[in-house]
């Protein structure tokens, strides 16, 4: 178990913290965009970085004060850190670990074949998993990954993810994987911690920070979004009116907005066009564009009087799709469940 | 245009023509001129012994103080790095009459250190120990450099990753930072030996006996001109330009050029 | 633990010390014992006028020639590259006293070319000419490794870019590759001034007349000693850390430090 | 007008073409995997690098032996190649340009407020389009883009690209656009053509080359795909029946897979699972895991007596999704249109 505890460190204009996290024996990604602090919370749980205050406890031990090699983390980095001037096997064998754990380990990672190989002659997925088998065979009390598949090419990638989640399940150490790729984050976390400007706003299942998101940032790192300023019409218990002048949208507060203009995240997936429309969240909208996106496409509508375009993605075999022309006025329905309120920060 | 760059390639050609064509004119010399070589006997071999015994005294003494200086100069953060890294680099710049100048203000008979190693015993100039002192002077900073060149290169990374591995700082410079960083001190140390070889100005002024190869050459040439200096100047110019070959293999094979040096 | 680290900053220690403390200690010598220094009027103005001239003069002319060079070996993908660098480092590494007798095999008074050239009234030794001839020989590779180093900093695809824009290769030369490259050559000039006027073993091979610096300091010191070489070594000493702290500037400016020298 | 005829040009072990290729007044994006030869395509259209054989013709002359500057086009590279020592004014005047052309070009990039910068003080899409600028203000005949968004972060890339679009459109001039990244060439290309191994070996627009790939490597780059190995059963005209064992599914073949064994490309999205089935093209399959994606659930079905697992896109809001899980029996129709016959190259 790794525990954090009001985490605070700072780096030139950057803070980090104050910080509390708990991560249990589970895989937790922390879900970033770049600059938002993800490796120097790798750093201050490693010891790579000191803390300016607050505690981090591994197992049962503080270990705020310890020096890396007395921590019992194993890290992961971003690019290769494999050991060049030896073969795989002496990398594997670096952290002192007896014949039995080495055999269970090139078994679990399929890497018998490469393990007389130097480190320069292996492929990047390869050298992925010994450094990952190598930093398990330590028998580390907390396992750090730090984007270890970003190096390498998105089909690779996208092979190698759910494989890495199978053999991370299956040796059954407390993860922390750090990522801005929200595809990955998807395919590996058990839970998903958002974070943004050194701290983190949101944490829970893919499923809950993709449909819920609760910051704008959350909003934008887990996929494509809407975000529309609104005003704040009614309240009546968690239920809300929102909307632009003339325009009321019912949804659902899952917290609390309560300035007179808010932002509401919907996501262009989520929106229903149709031929016909009326009633509640169904409005007129015209069409700017399309665009062919593969798997979809993308449309861009306007609303009479609302200042930003809405987005809106239509699947191939939408009945209509040969008929969403530029300039056509065509009906739009915003479903009260699919709209989150989402805070600045 | 084609007329231009012939011109750039003529003004370069020069240039690589006056760097062999003085080589080539020594050997061309030696075989013309026959008669004029006279052969110094017990000098040279005197001479050689000398220049390699203290040459490899001055690589390892240089070594064992600059590879450490080199760590610190690799992996310090603090502003004391700039200053020290400015030291490092004085007598490698400072003309090799100047430094031998100051050594001998430091060293030599007058001087406190030099009246107190003497009352002792031990000779600080005109002695293999004096020769070793320049020496040491002119050629460690090479190897300081080239040390905390080869520990730049070896990423932080790989340090943090020994020792999550739980590994000690110790045992990690040990096991991967020297490891990974032992060929450029090698080719940072044979340069120094060259230098040290062909070392004149600052071994002169310490020690003109014993006479290196450098201080023999000088002697034997304002004595008996070029004629009775050609055999050692022989044997250093052949010498020195095997080390070269070498550093430049080394270099290769670690993929730099010689431009790292 | 912290015990052994002591002991490598201690030998670091012991080698930063021994390269400032003959400095100080030369100062020191020179206020203790003012008395022993001596003047030598006329000939320390003329060794000055001698020593910076000739070093000019030895720069313009390396960079006349070894910016060509250095833009072939930066360029240039063919085999013949490696075998030019080779012959740009012979001069480097070669001992100063075997360059002065190499050049002197080519160019001295015995010689095809030095015989040619005195009857056509120039003299190719003991004059400024041949302090010139020693010194591009000694320093121009310095000025080519900084230029190549230079124009290997210039990313190729800004050439291209200026290409496609419809520029020739010339101009792109001048308006582009040069340009970005520039700060890197005066880096390598100034070292160049600074080893010319230093340079020793071969300079006085070539031309123990007229006297430059450091062969003044030399005749000085052997025939009146420590005291009578002080002034032109002090003189010598400041001018050579000016050079070395500009360029310390100028590395940190062009964001690399000493090392890339 | 680009006309690239026969061309070919060896590099090592790597051989491009022989390559025929027409480029009108259009925007072409050559999509193809790393290591497919697209920046050598790109250096052998711009002169960098000289022909083996073959002509290329640009506008009506034939310039496969003139050097760069003479052939009238300008590369925007996929890093920065802004000249560093000059201000963005002083890049984009370094082409001999007119003052008037120069007001254009500023007003249509809109950098009139970046002009007295050094270019050291842009941001990564600043650059790219102060690099764009200085490109087209040369008034090239063709314009070859290198992946000139590759350099920015994945958000910051997907707002640019329909901007770039708009722009290239606006200064009408043939533009050859390499990357390999899909998502860029829909957004980009009026054509896209495909290229493997030094050769193009598909051409069309968008939605051609996205809904029917004739080669595996053209399936695999436009989008995920399943790639199924089936016997060829029985053919009539365009149509065939193949499948595996006992297994049929009809197909209609756009081009020919004469062999006995074919592969039968369909994308995840295209295969639909329904809780009945029956009928052509509908079999039934066992589910093995459904993973969160974010936009959808991927489910891994397997078919009894059929090695490769089958992978299935189903959206969020599917009826079923709730009772998709490990272990369930579970319709799965094949569409007849969405299946295409592969080869393997």
């Amino acid at each position: 178990m790794l525990h954090i505890k009001s985490v605070v460190k700072s780096l030139g204009n950057f803070l980090l913290g104050p910080l509390d996290l708990i991560v249990e024996n589970e895989i937790l990604v922390i879900l970033g965009p770049s600059g938002s602090g993800k490796t120097t919370l790798i750093n201050v749980i490693s010891g790579i970085s000191q803390l300016d205050s607050g505690e981090i406890i591994i197992g049962n031990e503080r270990v705020s004060e310890e020096s890396i090699e007395n921590r019992g983390v194993s890290i992961v980095f971003q690019e290769d850190a494999l050991f060049p001037h030896m073969t795989v096997l002496e990398n594997i064998k670096y952290a002192n670990s007896t014949e039995e754990d080495i055999n269970k380990i090139v078994d679990i990672f399929g890497i018998e074949h490469i393990l007389d190989r130097s480190v320069g002659a292996l492929s990047g997925g390869e050298k992925n998993r010994v450094e990952l088998a190598r930093a398990i065979i330590s028998m580390p009390k907390i396992l750090l990954l730090d984007e270890p598949l970003s190096s390498l090419d998105y089909p690779v990638r996208k092979k190698l993810a759910p494989d890495l989640r199978k053999i991370l399940k299956r040796v059954k150490i407390p993860v922390v994987y750090v990522t801005h790729d929200r595809e990955i984050a998807w395919e590996i976390g058990d839970r998903i911690a958002i974070m943004s400007k050194g701290g983190i706003c949101q944490i829970g299942t893919p499923e809950d920070v993709f449909k819920k998101p609760t910051t704008i940032i959350a909003a934008e790192i887990t996929g494509e979004s809407n975000i529309l300023r609104m005003e704040m019409k009614e309240k009546s218990g968690n239920e809300r009116v929102v909307g632009w002048g003339p325009y009321n949208l019912e949804i659902v507060a899952e917290q609390n907005g309560n300035e007179e203009t808010i932002h509401v995240s919907i996501r262009p997936d989520d929106i229903i066009l149709g031929t016909q429309g009326g009633g509640i969240n169904w409005m007129e909208g015209e069409i700017i564009e399309k665009i062919f996106k593969g798997h979809r496409y993308a449309v861009e509508l306007n609303i009479e009087g609302v200042e930003e375009n809405i987005r809106v993605n239509v699947p191939l075999d939408h009945n209509e799709i040969k008929n969403l022309k530029k300039g056509r006025e065509i009906w739009v329905h915003f479903p009260k469940k699919s709209m989150q309120i989402v805070l600045d920060n | 245009m084609k007329n231009k760059i012939s011109i750039l390639q003529l003004l370069g050609g020069i240039l690589v023509i006056y760097y062999i064509a003085p080589i080539f004119s020594l050997v061309f010399w030696g075989g013309n001129e026959y008669g004029r070589i006279s052969s110094m006997g017990g000098g040279i071999s005197s001479a050689i012994i000398t220049s390699m015994s203290t040459s490899a005294m001055s690589v390892v003494i240089s070594c064992m103080l600059g590879i450490p200086l080199a760590y610190f100069l690799s992996r310090d953060r603090s502003s004391l790095k700039d200053f020290v890294l400015f030291i490092v680099f004085l007598p490698l710049l400072l003309p090799p009459i100047v430094s031998g100048m100051v050594l001998l203000t430091l060293l030599g008979p007058g001087s406190i250190i030099g009246s107190l190693a003497a009352s002792s015993g031990i000779e600080l100039t005109q002695s293999m120990i004096g020769i070793i002192l320049a020496q040491v002077f002119v050629i460690s900073p090479f190897i300081v450099i080239s040390a905390k060149v080869g520990f730049d290169s070896v990423d932080e990374k790989l340090e943090y990753a020994s020792r999550s591995l739980g590994k000690t700082k110790i045992q990690t410079f040990w096991k991967i930072t020297l490891p990974l960083s032992m060929k450029g001190i090698i080719a940072g140390a044979m340069l120094a030996f060259a230098r040290a070889m062909g070392e004149f100005g600052a071994t002169v002024m310490m020690a003109y006996y014993p006479r290196t190869m450098p201080t023999q050459i000088w002697v034997s040439f304002i004595t008996g001109g070029i004629g009775n200096a050609f055999q050692m100047t022989m044997i250093l110019l052949v010498s020195s330009m095997i080390v070269i070959v070498l550093i430049g293999r080394m270099g290769k094979e670690i993929g730099g050029d010689y431009a790292s040096y």
